[in-house]
């Protein structure tokens, strides 16, 4: 690294900036959690702290928080099933049409959550258990996430050296089975892990499509979130934040750990 | 045992204890949902081919409209006959369960001193600027209502909606907050300070959640507005559904209505307690009702006005 | 498990790439069977699309035929063709130990563990990999790298071993030693190989004989002392070591002269105009009339022996290879003996 | 296939509707608010992210990962979230409200304005950017900025002929999804309830107001081409700038 | 634009990483005023550490000293020491032409544009990159590259040039002629250099002195020759080439003998019971009774010369480097031919 001293005026410009961004980062957080813990945000703390805005969210909202993370997992598993052979097609084939299907890969990406909502329903409204059930909700975030998944997988077998990786498994004689499972993702599995992990965090904090696909019962935590912040004492909300903070990121956090540890261990 | 209600939040007219009742009384779940008038509609709408939902809860004119956009079916539940003319449809596509009175939602802690306001033209000076909230006119029943009242109270009538466009556009000066979804919450923490709303929310707020709320019914007048429940046309649970309807047009759901400061569509009697809570009678006399078929056919065009030149 | 040696045999292998590269001109070579042969040549002349075609990694252009033995394996794909490859920056599988790389073909092919467990000590033992059998790649110096991709290239017993560059990742003077130790190595093996480099000296030390290639084709096949004594082409002569060339006029040339430092030497006008001279083939002495003289530019010494950059008159500077206890310095002014027999007619075929 | 069903949709209302973005002075106006408001947080958030993330990869100190691990963390929020952080840090019951009031100032409310939607956007894009710019931070060559300090350059030429040069892939690549995040955000106008409306929003009142769903599904199209047109661009420019390396 | 050559002095300088890794053990160098000097050594041995510190890009240990001419620099920002530096992969910056990398560290400095214009010129002149002006690095190959770098790094006539590493990222065949290249212009320029390395014949192709360096510290000073022919330890003598390491007992010692192919050589008793010999101080002769003889075990040809393995009596294999008409061939039996005094002693200071 190049000596502090070398640069100390960028050096300044920089903490400043970190330390403006920060509080501004960190002080809608702090704020949310004590609003969460208090008996009368309007008065603060002096009103004395209390669980009861907690407990009032876990018996009206708690389920949404299983059901958040159970869609979160189901959307990374349906995400490596459908993602890992499309990533590979992709990065594999060397036609025009590859290029053009990664080009279109951006467009849901593009293309407002709501619009995607609207025609699934339009679409698929007609059945009804697959409407009513989570199973709806599913298919909208995995039309969101693949295509991050599918990118970030498809560009990590592009990568050089992992297609000599496979190509040294050919000449091994593994068949393209035992490449793919016994190699490939083995040796790709940090970039696994990451798209994973971003998967189930974009699925985890899905509103948009959410707000059009779910029913009165089949609500995710987002949507829960809105409820409670547009019609129920802002404690109340606040407490649910916390909930969101204290259920998710726990598991958020320590996923990351075991990514990083993972990329730690791979690097050549 | 379920059935969906689009449109019945908790925290909105006592749904809470409706729902808990219902579940009470008929064994059916009501999951609660927090969709306004328009959102309700919409998705209906979008949903016609598998309806999700089996019955709503709308303001009039949605249920007007419902009934023409066909997502709604005939039921007649029990007591429909009780029901006043003009406040059911005569096929019973839509049928009054209880009726408000819109006006000023005060939280007067949140004032800050500043006096509560008396009239419409209160709300333009300048003293309350940052402190008006109203649900968005072109989604929210409420949000409608208040503009057809504010139109009746400046002299406007169903066909010349001039007047209460013209009071929107002097109220943005006081740059109001205009949320889509019921703000109750929103009054009570003091981030809305004075929203248009119901009596009976403000009655709930002030002697249920013990805030210091009053209700205004401002001085040019206002309008009283029935909200209406529909079955949903194929609704997935129809049987369940008519046994809301039917729990809430019975003396015992109305009573619930009338214990939560609502005005019950039959006529039973109020409380003592309660009846003494709501303003006098004198005060509900600026109370107008309207027609409100003709409401429902001039929304959209009011709508379409309303984004153009007050947005 | 050892399999007797098989012939490759290339015949008019192509490449052009999709996006219209020319990859590898129609080309072929035969390598028998046992023979370590290097494809010597510089970047991009298309000794790894060569190679990678006679793997099965790539298809030549229509036309194209590769035969292992007389089997023509044109159409089999890389499994099926039994060819162990080492690649130039290993490709070892990050996530398996050294014995788990070493055995994973065997397991691939269904081997029997006691069996493979047997076949991999004895592979460890072979490379030199005792203690490490249990680390991971990322744990490996870049030299043990080396010794378990080749460990896992011949752990299936192939019938044909290909190594592209398999030295380049190592540093300098780690080079030179595996260099050795693979040349020992793969003489033992007594597989076919083809060795894929761009250093004259790795080719030299591997192989039994060399292809030098460039832009595509192959330019001239033979022993390593053939291709340095006799290069068909400036290019080859150039390639294998530093070379100084001479040039005459169309005159002197008829007259079997060539002028060098004030000096007349006899080189045949059959040679042409331009004449190659190795720089350890010139020798020192005192200055003297008879002989070509110069004066010494540059002096360098590498250790084992003293290269000097001579300005001469009639020619270009001349590098010189002296013996490592040549006094000369720079700005001294030497007599050169050559020895016309040492002269290397320059076939220019540009 | 319900895409298809998407693009289908409004030429049940007539073909004109796919064009309501450009005949509809409303929409329009909403299109334009919702592009300028992007672009703007995009550089904003490009320039405060790199600062935050270049200064967090280069200088150690205690706490260093946890704080990268608090400022990323907003990644995981729904935008329903950040516009209630909005409301409580700019609403009028907010903390800006409340201390601009302390010192006699009046209620400052900026939660429902254009500062507001700006200020919830540059909320949810910053993580992105810190943690692209703190990962491509730490991969830069240092080599490069000690070529540049050892011919001279100190402070601002090195930023601009070092750290800007080096991380422009990384900046094209990032501000491409920060602009598409930004374009279709919806959850944080939705809960803001501004008064500046942007096209997700009209979307989302021409499907609730009058159910209207060619329309909406014409404007989705129209904010879809657009947001892709301009990824589309970001690829190409990333395309040539890579070829210079 | 010249300046005077300046020497360089460090003083006991230590460098501690924040890891606590000892990247380099206190150290004292002198390197004259427009001296070049190589920092050789095996990876790891604190080379870039040592340059680091005195480019000022690291501080030394607390109690370590750099001066310039008699100018204590320590406390001095790398921008202010005037160095010029080239690095491992060049670092040129991508985005800007060849001129205006050249040109980068005369545009800081604020040097008038025309002024700037012409000795760019000059410098495109002297680096021989006429007509690549406005490429930009990715459009130019490795020796091109590396001679914008160069031309970068002496715009600024610095009063020091450090090079890490200068030839690293070029190929075996370019390197040695972009090497005599910068031997050359280095020579010309009259720079005080330091020129990191860990090719010993890099080293001595450019340097005047070399600096071997082991595990932190530095082992040996000196001109090629002397660290060739006199090492003061085993380590350098290895490091600068092949070497033969025999071995004999302390009672040979004590006799001043030598066994070696079932001949008695005489080798005074101070040489110690390991005694070195270089590669090329053996020479071939027929068998015979009185000289050590032995088996030919592999050949190399290499072009200029041909490396031998010998197995022999008393000692281990042996390394021989025989000129390159050298016929012999594996298996044969051979005589050698060694002078007492080439053997060197062997100091092995572990
Ligand atoms: N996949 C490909 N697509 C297009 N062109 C290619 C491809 N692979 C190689 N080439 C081109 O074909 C030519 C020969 O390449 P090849 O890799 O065989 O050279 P090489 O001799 O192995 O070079 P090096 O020593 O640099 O590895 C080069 O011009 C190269 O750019
Ligand atoms: N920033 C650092 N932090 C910790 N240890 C370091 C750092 N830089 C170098 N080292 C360690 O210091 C020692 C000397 O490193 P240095 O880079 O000086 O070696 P070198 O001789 O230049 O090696 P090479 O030939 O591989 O470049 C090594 O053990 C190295 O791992
Ligand atoms: N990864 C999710 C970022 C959270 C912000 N979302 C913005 C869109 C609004 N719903
Ligand atoms: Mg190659
Ligand atoms: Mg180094």
């Amino acid at each position: 690294m190049v000596s502090r001293r070398s640069n100390s005026k960028v050096s300044w410009v920089l903490l400043c900036v970190t330390a403006v961004v920060t509080l501004f980062m960190l002080t809608p957080m702090v704020l949310s959690v004590t609003a969460g813990l208090v008996n009368q945000y309007s008065q603060g703390v002096s009103s004395g702290l209390t669980t009861k805005w907690l407990e009032q969210v876990w018996a009206s909202y708690g389920s949404t928080v299983g059901w958040s993370l159970a869609l979160a997992l189901a959307c990374v598993v349906g995400n490596l099933f459908l993602g890992i052979p499309c990533a590979y097609a992709l990065a594999r084939s060397r036609a025009n049409w590859a290029r053009i299907f990664e080009d279109l890969l951006t467009l849901p990406v593009a293309i407002p959550g709501l619009a995607t909502g609207l025609a699934l329903i339009l679409s698929y409204g007609q059945f009804r258990d697959f409407r009513q059930s989570f199973y709806f909700i599913l298919v909208g975030h995995m039309i969101f996430t693949l295509p991050f998944m599918v990118r970030s997988l498809s560009a990590a077998l592009q990568r050089r050296e992992f297609v000599a990786l496979e190509e040294a498994a050919s000449t091994l004689g593994a068949n393209f089975v035992q490449r793919l499972v016994g190699i490939l993702l083995p040796a790709i599995l940090p970039t696994i892990f990451a798209a994973s992990l971003m998967v189930l965090t974009l699925s985890i904090g899905e509103f948009n499509l959410t707000w059009m696909l779910h029913t009165p019962l089949t609500r995710t935590l987002p949507v829960g979130l809105a409820d409670s912040y547009a019609s129920m004492r802002i404690e109340v909300g606040s407490a649910y934040t916390l909930v969101f903070f204290m259920l998710v990121l726990p598991l958020l956090w320590a996923l990351q750990a075991v990514g990083t540890l993972l990329s730690r261990r791979y690097e050549n | 045992q379920t059935a969906i209600c689009y449109n019945c939040p908790v925290e909105w007219a006592d749904w809470g204890t409706q729902i808990a009742a219902i579940k009470a009384k008929t064994g059916v779940t009501v999951p609660p949902d927090n969709k306004n008038s328009g959102q309700a509609l919409a998705q209906m709408i979008a949903e016609k081919a598998s309806p999700v939902a089996d019955v709503t809860y709308l303001g009039v004119t949605f249920g007007i409209q419902a009934k023409k956009d066909g997502v709604v079916t005939a039921y007649e539940p029990a007591n429909f006959k009780d029901v006043p003319a003009g406040l059911k449809d005569a096929d019973g596509n839509w049928v009054t369960i209880h009726s408000g009175t819109l006006g000023f939602m005060v939280n007067v802690d949140a004032l800050k001193g500043k006096p509560v306001p008396k009239s419409w033209a209160d709300l333009l000076k300048p003293e309350y600027k940052g402190l008006i909230g109203y649900l968005d006119p072109a989604s929210a029943f409420v949000g409608y209502v208040g503009a057809v009242a504010i139109n009746q109270a400046q002299g406007g009538t169903l066909d010349n909606f001039g007047p209460a466009i013209a009071y929107f556009k002097a109220l943005q000066k006081n740059e109001p907050i205009v949320p889509k979804q019921t703000s109750y919450a929103r009054v009570l923490s003091g981030e809305i300070a004075i929203l248009l709303d119901y009596d009976f929310n403000a009655y709930r707020a002030k002697y249920k959640d013990h805030a210091k709320v009053e209700f205004v019914i401002p001085a040019e007048g206002t309008l009283v507005v029935p909200y209406v429940m529909s079955l949903v046309k194929n609704g997935p649970n129809a049987a369940n559904g008519k046994k809301v309807l039917d729990f809430v047009l019975s003396d015992e759901g109305q009573a619930i209505w009338a214990n939560a400061y609502l005005r019950p569509v039959r006529q039973i009697a109020l409380p003592k307690e309660v009846e003494a809570r709501f303003l006098p009678a004198t005060e509900y006399a600026r109370g107008k009702t309207i027609d409100y078929g003709k409401m429902a056919e001039v929304q959209k065009s009011f709508s379409d006005r309303y984004l153009k030149e007050v947005q | 498990m050892k399999t007797d040696p098989l012939a490759i045999q290339v015949e008019a292998c192509a490449k052009t790439y999709p996006d219209g590269t020319q990859g590898l001109l129609a080309t072929t070579l035969r390598v028998e069977a046992g023979e370590i042969m290097a494809l010597l040549g510089p970047s991009g002349c298309g000794k790894t699309s060569l190679l990678r075609i006679i793997a099965g990694l790539e298809t030549p252009d229509h036309g194209g035929r590769i035969l292992f033995g007389d089997q023509d394996v044109t159409q089999r794909p890389v499994q099926a063709r039994k060819v162990g490859m080492v690649f130039q920056h290993y490709a070892l599988f990050p996530q398996m130990t050294v014995i788990e790389n070493i055995g994973y073909g065997l397991k691939i092919n269904r081997c029997p563990d006691h069996e493979r467990t047997v076949r991999v000590g004895e592979l460890v033992e072979l490379v030199r990999l005792n203690g490490l059998e249990n680390k991971r790649p990322a744990e490996l110096s870049g030299g043990q790298r080396q010794r378990v991709a080749l460990a896992r290239a011949i752990a299936v017993s192939p019938r044909v071993l290909l190594l592209d560059e398999p030295l380049t990742a190592l540093d300098a003077k780690l080079k030179e030693s595996v260099r050795d130790e693979l040349a020992e190595l793969l003489r033992r093996l007594r597989i076919t190989t083809i060795h894929v480099t761009h250093d004259q000296h790795e080719a030299m030390a591997i192989a039994d004989r060399l292809a030098v290639m460039r832009a595509g084709q192959i330019v001239q096949v033979g022993i390593a002392e053939d291709l340095y004594r006799s290069p068909e082409h400036a290019f080859v002569a150039e390639f294998l070591g530093r070379i100084n060339t001479l040039s005459r006029s169309v005159e002197d040339a008829s007259r079997d002269l060539l002028l060098l430092g004030g000096a007349q030497l006899t080189c045949p006008s059959t040679y042409g105009t331009k004449v190659l001279l190795r720089p350890e083939d010139i020798r020192l002495s005192q200055p003297a009339q008879s002989i070509p003289c110069g004066i010494v530019l540059q002096r360098q010494f590498l250790g084992d022996r003293v290269h000097l950059r001579v300005t001469i008159e009639n020619q270009n500077a001349l590098l010189i290879d002296a013996p490592r206890d040549c006094k000369t310095i720079a700005g001294e002014r030497i007599g050169l003996v050559i020895d016309p027999l040492t002269f290397i007619p320059c076939k220019d075929e540009k | 296939m319900p895409a298809a069903r998407l693009i289908a949709l409004p030429a049940e209302k007539g073909w004109q509707t796919y064009f309501a973005v450009l005949t509809d002075s409303h929409y329009w106006w909403s299109l334009v608010n919702t592009l300028l408001l992007s672009a703007t947080v995009t550089v904003v958030t490009l320039v405060l992210g790199a600062a935050v993330g270049i200064f967090l990869a280069r200088t150690p100190f205690v706490g260093n990962r946890i704080l990268l691990g608090i400022l990323t963390l907003p990644l995981s929020f729904p935008g329903v979230i950040i516009g209630f952080f909005m409301i409580l840090l700019g609403g009028r019951q907010g903390l800006i409200a409340q201390v601009s009031d302390d010192l006699g100032l009046g209620r400052v409310t900026l939660a429902y304005g254009l500062p507001g939607l700006f200020l919830a956007y540059l909320y949810f894009s910053l993580p992105r950017a810190i943690s692209t710019y703190h990962a491509a931070a730490q991969a830069m060559d240092p080599a490069l900025e000690e070529a540049a300090c050892s011919l001279g350059a100190q402070g601002w030429p090195i930023v601009r002929d070092v750290w800007i040069a080096e991380l422009a892939p990384t900046t094209l690549a990032c501000a491409a999804v920060i602009f598409a995040t930004a374009m279709g955000a919806f959850g944080t106008a939705f809960t803001l309830a501004s008064k500046v409306e942007v096209l997700p929003i009209s979307i989302y009142n021409a499907f609730t107001n009058y159910a209207d769903f060619a329309t909406a599904a014409a404007l989705s199209l129209s904010l879809g081409l657009v947001t892709w047109f301009v990824l589309f661009l970001g690829r190409k420019l990333d395309a040539s700038v890579m070829e210079t390396r």
